[in-house]
């Protein structure tokens, strides 16, 4: 029963992560980009336990844990190539 | 129409508009950005058809790490100039064989017969109690078909190797270095995923899990550590520790084929009560030589020696 | 004695250390750059008399074949050998010691390439892990396992083929580096729906099981197809030349004598095991592979008598000796008669090849350039002709050289299947390689002007360290002809299960 | 259902629901900047109510003291990253769509 | 069993998609994403092929593959990110290749 609520949840949620999707394609700006990926990651880590709940499979739950801690690394990454690249154009321009 | 169905159709269809979205128009920020959303969708079908390790796998490298290679590309190399259309003829060819091969691939796939499929789960359960370890992947990995690993661990050195030898590393990203708040947040992240890394690794003798996985959260903490701007983060000089420690897998892993090799035993055949330490030995090894080597993968070229930094 | 040597011989197994040598080589060269050169001889060394004394107990006792970690198929990964994986081991690691210790006797003089900041040592590592890889692939029964090596082999060469540090090398690196990922991926997709199928990996258990059915014959064309990628079968060939080209010589006698081989290696091993019980043996697919080897016959050989750097004609004479290489195909559909027609082909193209890239080093640094119009200088040394001109003999076809048996067993039979438009088009491609031969042979024997008054060679080009190694090769390259029955009867020898 | 059964499904439920609102707010808000503020209030919360009703679920007491670990680690990297964000999207270009 | 089938399909329309910009995209980081999304079809067959129904132990042999491939990808595309890279800075324009 827990399962078959769980699973609908998740599809539920899957479509969530569509509109998160829609913003990172869309933009327009790349920090609004970099928004939709962090909501798709919580929602991706918010999956990933319903989908553990669904299947019957608690293992699952590490994954999310997965998403989550690597989360941080990606978004770092993200805004420092940002500012590389702003600073790179400010030179360019001096 | 069961829920299972309908998580199943939702899925497929974000894949697929994912997959249409990425690859076939839009700008490059949009490619790219979408392209890490993609392997993390990609984990959850992962998850969907039962294979968590696999899924872990992604989730670390296939999202977060190629992502982070990508994003640091782009951040390096500026966008094309907008592309001229190539003839129409040499298009249409390409078009026509991307549908040719689908056809032909689904039709060679609905041929199969599904409901009796061949595969290995049996001979892996019947042999899993002599491979040392209870998490049936790992044992494929490290022992079934540990050989495949051991060249594994090659092609990274190569990589690595490869990378090293286009030059040294361009500068290195980062963040805001005068900017206490985010040290301050972020450093309680950087042992958390240490603390991860050893969780799985500890996870993937029994349950998914592994040293590839660990090693993929491993660099993340040295990615972190790396874009903080922390004076002292690994990787930045070309040092004996730092080159042995990528290596340390293939050489560990040779040691065993060739203690193996020497004995009375055949290659890369562990002794039965040794099986469980020798796999764990291997997979620390492991887990520290990818997550290194995938540090010097993002910094593109090779780090200045210590003295040029002095 | 034989008998004596065998038993010497026999305590130790020689596959293993002929794979784990170089890997573990490959590992301390990239720890320790300092000591990478005398890391990588030792090692290129004695892998080559560890891969010789497997050929040997091949030659004596039969055919290789272990269970990797004592997990027999389908669990596990086999790795085997028979006579032809015997000869092409023989081959790589005697044309590899060879150019390492050429590279060992000129890496002193060569100057790092500064502006791209290239470090020197890579070609050290980067080789021994190569060397692994070719090692690995020749002795893989496992089709996953064979595309694990074919990633060490293609991304390594891929290293190498950058290390020049020239804007052009690194375009015609990522080039390759495309195509040999995309090979890649086709072929792993054929070994997945092989899977599909069988849950079989092992070559042996394929055979046994392979049938003739939609996903079988669509693995079977694809992997096929991705080896023909990988070894620049026309028109696949475009990324050959510039990747061959723009190399230093050592790495482009590597890549051409060596890598090359190893894809079509794979592809002449599932013809052989595959093809027939897939229901693919029969003449329309060889037809093909027959056909688009003519054409790069013919092509290889035109663009090679018209190429205007000396390294590219040697580059594209590659293409065109890929050719005859796949016109071998059409004639394996009853057995393996014509085996012995492709191993004399390929082992003397690899010891030819080799010393051909391997002087062009010399003819760069003595003249500043390889353009083949200043070819006709004075200054260049002896030993250089004498190498390009053996080599040749064994490219162009010549008795008594491994090229002419090979060319002379292709022949025959051609012949005796009643296939005369191909003994024409061997014949016209010999007469094609002839004249681009014959072109810088040419320049070289009747050399114009004076020789300057100050030569302008760099440091001691015209040492002897530059010219051993390529005219011992091209000398090797004509003395296969001189061997005997010997070779025949190595490829003669079938393993039961590979 | 039991009870723990019925909570988790109502966790569930409100979860999704601030995950619609965050999802409404970035699609639907004008700027980067009021897109962050929605983002960050939602989906940490809706996180933070799934992974509540999922530790309801968990077998033994590791198991739901691991999804909050994971709620307490997403939050902190969407304050960090969140701040850098807003941050860099002040300071450079990165408004001027690209 | 329609469940594997249809996530094999899925697999197969991905590589299918992946084909044209592999083939013909100008930009090269844009062929590099394509290889990674060919390989995640072919991954995708591989998995759905050892998916063996709900609750069914599925195949470890085709996730121990997967991995493999996983790594293996990763190097490639790191390889070929840094060789992209380097043809810039060496003045090399990138859509001439």
């Amino acid at each position: 029963m827990m399962s078959m609520v769980a699973t609908i949840f998740a599809a539920f949620l899957m479509l969530v992560t569509a509109v998160a999707l829609m913003r990172v394609a869309c933009g327009p700006t790349t920090a609004d980009r970099m928004l939709g990926l962090q909501l798709l990651g919580t929602s991706l880590t918010a999956l990933a336990l319903l989908l553990g709940v669904a299947l019957d499979r608690p293992r699952l739950w590490d994954i999310a844990l997965v998403f989550a801690v690597l989360a941080s690394p990606t978004a770092a990454v993200f805004i420092a190539s940002m500012r590389l690249r702003t600073r790179s154009t400010e030179s360019d321009s001096a | 129409m069961t829920p299972l169905v309908l998580l199943d159709l939702v899925l497929g269809a974000v894949v697929l508009g994912l997959v249409a979205a990425t690859l076939w128009s839009g700008s490059r920020a949009r490619m790219t950005m979408l392209f890490i959303g993609f392997g993390g969708v990609v984990a959850l079908v992962w998850m969907r058809l039962g294979a968590p390790d696999v899924a872990l796998a992604e989730a670390a490298v296939g999202a977060a790490l190629t992502g982070a290679l990508i994003l640091r590309a782009q951040g390096s190399v500026p966008a094309p100039l907008p592309e001229r259309s190539r003839p129409w003829i040499i298009r249409g060819l390409v078009a026509g064989l991307s549908v040719a091969v689908f056809g032909a691939l689904a039709w060679a796939l609905i041929s199969l017969d599904w409901k009796a499929r061949p595969g290995l789960e049996r001979v892996v359960e019947a042999r899993l109690p002599e491979s040392g370890v209870t998490n049936p992947v790992t044992a494929v990995l490290l022992n079934f078909r540990a050989y495949d690993t051991l060249l594994e661990m090659a092609v990274l050195l190569i990589a690595t190797a490869a990378v090293w030898c286009l030059g040294r590393s361009s500068e290195t990203p980062q963040l805001p270095p005068d900017d206490p708040l985010n040290l301050a947040l972020l450093r309680p992240l950087v042992p958390l995923l240490c603390i991860v890394a050893g969780y799985l690794l500890w996870l993937g003798a029994f349950a998914p899990g592994g040293a590839f996985q660990a090693g993929a959260v491993l660099s993340g903490a040295l990615l972190l550590l790396l874009v903080a701007g922390l004076p002292r983060a690994p990787g930045q000089m070309d040092t004996l520790r730092l080159r042995a420690t990528i290596a340390a897998a293939l050489l560990v892993f040779l040691g065993v084929a060739a203690a193996t090799a020497m004995s009375e035993a055949t290659l890369l055949q562990y002794p039965p009560h040794r099986a469980k330490d020798l796999i764990l030995v291997i997979e620390a090894a492991l887990t520290l030589s990818v997550a290194y080597t995938f540090l010097v993968l993002f910094q593109g070229g090779r780090p200045p020696p210590r003295e040029v930094r002095a | 004695m034989s008998d004596t040597v065998s038993a010497l011989l026999a305590g130790v197994d020689w596959a293993a250390v002929a794979i784990l040598t170089p890997l573990a080589g490959g590992a301390a060269a990239f720890v320790l750059p300092d000591r990478a050169r005398a890391i990588g001889v030792a090692a290129s060394v004695t892998t080559a008399a560890a891969a010789v004394a497997l050929v040997w107990l091949i030659a004596t006792a039969g055919p290789y074949d272990l269970a990797v970690g004592g997990w027999s198929a389908p669990l596990g990964i086999r790795i085997a050998a028979d006579g032809l994986s015997a000869v092409l081991i023989g081959m790589t690691n005697l044309v590899g010691a060879s150019v390492a210790v050429h590279a060992a006797l000129t890496g002193r003089q060569t100057k790092p390439v500064a502006e791209a900041g290239v470090a020197a040592w890579g070609f050290w590592p980067l080789w021994l892990l190569l060397l692994a890889g070719l090692n690995a692939l020749y002795l893989s029964a496992d089709v996953f396992n064979l595309y694990v090596t074919l990633e060490i082999v293609g991304l390594s060469a891929v290293g190498l083929a950058a290390l020049s540090g020239k804007a052009e090398a690194f375009k015609a690196a990522i080039r390759y580096l495309l195509v040999g990922i995309i090979a890649s991926l086709v072929y792993l997709l054929g070994v997945t729906l092989l899977f599909a199928q069988y849950g079989v990996l092992d070559l042996a258990g394929l055979r046994a099981v392979l049938v003739p059915a939609p996903a079988t014959q669509f693995a079977m064309v694809a992997m096929l197809a991705a080896l023909a990628m990988k070894s620049a079968l026309f028109p696949l060939h475009g990324w050959l030349p510039p990747a061959h080209g723009n190399a230093t010589s050592p790495v482009s006698a590597l890549l051409s004598a060596l890598v090359v081989k190893a894809s079509l290696y794979i592809a002449v091993r599932l013809w052989l095991d595959l093809y027939q019980p897939a229901g693919l043996g029969d003449d329309a697919i060889a037809t093909v592979l027959g056909v688009l080897g003519a054409c790069a016959v013919l092509w290889g050989g035109l663009q090679a008598l018209i190429a205007k750097r000396l390294k590219l004609v040697v580059a594209y004479s590659t293409v065109a000796q890929i050719g005859y290489l796949f016109m071998c195909f059409p004639l394996w559909a009853d057995g393996r008669e014509a085996l012995a027609a492709f191993v004399y082909l390929a082992v003397a193209h690899a010891f030819a090849k080799s010393a051909l890239f391997l002087a062009c080093e010399q003819v760069q640094r003595t003249l500043g350039d390889d353009q083949v119009s200043s070819l006709s200088k004075p200054e260049l040394p002896g030993a250089v002709k004498v190498t390009f001109a053996l080599a040749a003999v064994s490219l162009v076809g010549l008795p008594p050289s491994g090229g002419f048996i090979g060319k002379w067993l292709l022949l025959e039979s051609t012949l005796s299947h009643g296939l005369t438009v191909w003994t024409v088009i061997v014949l016209c491609g010999t007469l094609l390689s002839a004249a681009a031969m014959a072109r810088v042979l040419a320049r070289f024997f009747a050399p114009e002007g004076q020789a300057a008054a100050h030569p302008q060679v760099v440091g001691d080009a015209a040492s002897w360290r530059f010219s051993l190694t390529p005219l011992l090769l091209a000398v090797a390259a004509v003395g296969i002809g001189l061997l005997g029955a010997w070779p025949v009867e190595l490829v003669g020898i079938v393993g039961t299960a590979q | 259902m039991n009870w723990a059964e019925i909570l988790a499904t109502s966790l569930f439920a409100a979860g999704c629901f601030f995950f619609v609102g965050g999802a409404a707010g970035l699609l639907r808000f004008p700027d980067v900047l009021t897109r962050l503020h929605a983002l960050t209030k939602a989906d940490n919360l809706g996180l933070g109510l799934i992974a509540l009703g999922a530790a309801t679920l968990a077998d033994n007491a590791w198991g739901g003291l691991k999804v909050l670990l994971i709620w307490l680690v997403v939050m902190l990297t969407s304050a960090t990253c969140g701040y850098l964000l807003a941050d860099q999207a002040h300071t450079s270009d990165l408004e001027k769509p690209k | 069993m329609t469940v594997s089938l249809g996530y094999a399909l899925l697999g197969a329309a991905i590589l299918a998609l992946s084909i044209y910009p592999l083939v013909l995209a100008r930009d090269l980081l844009r062929r590099i994403v394509a290889a990674n999304a060919f390989g995640t079809g072919i991954f995708l067959i591989l998995v759905a092929l050892g998916f063996r129904g709900e609750g069914a132990t599925p195949d470890p042999t085709t996730h121990g593959l997967v991995l493999t491939g996983i790594i293996v990808a990763v190097s490639a595309t790191g390889l070929a990110l840094a060789l992209v890279a380097r043809m810039h800075a060496a003045g090399a324009r990138l859509e001439d290749v």
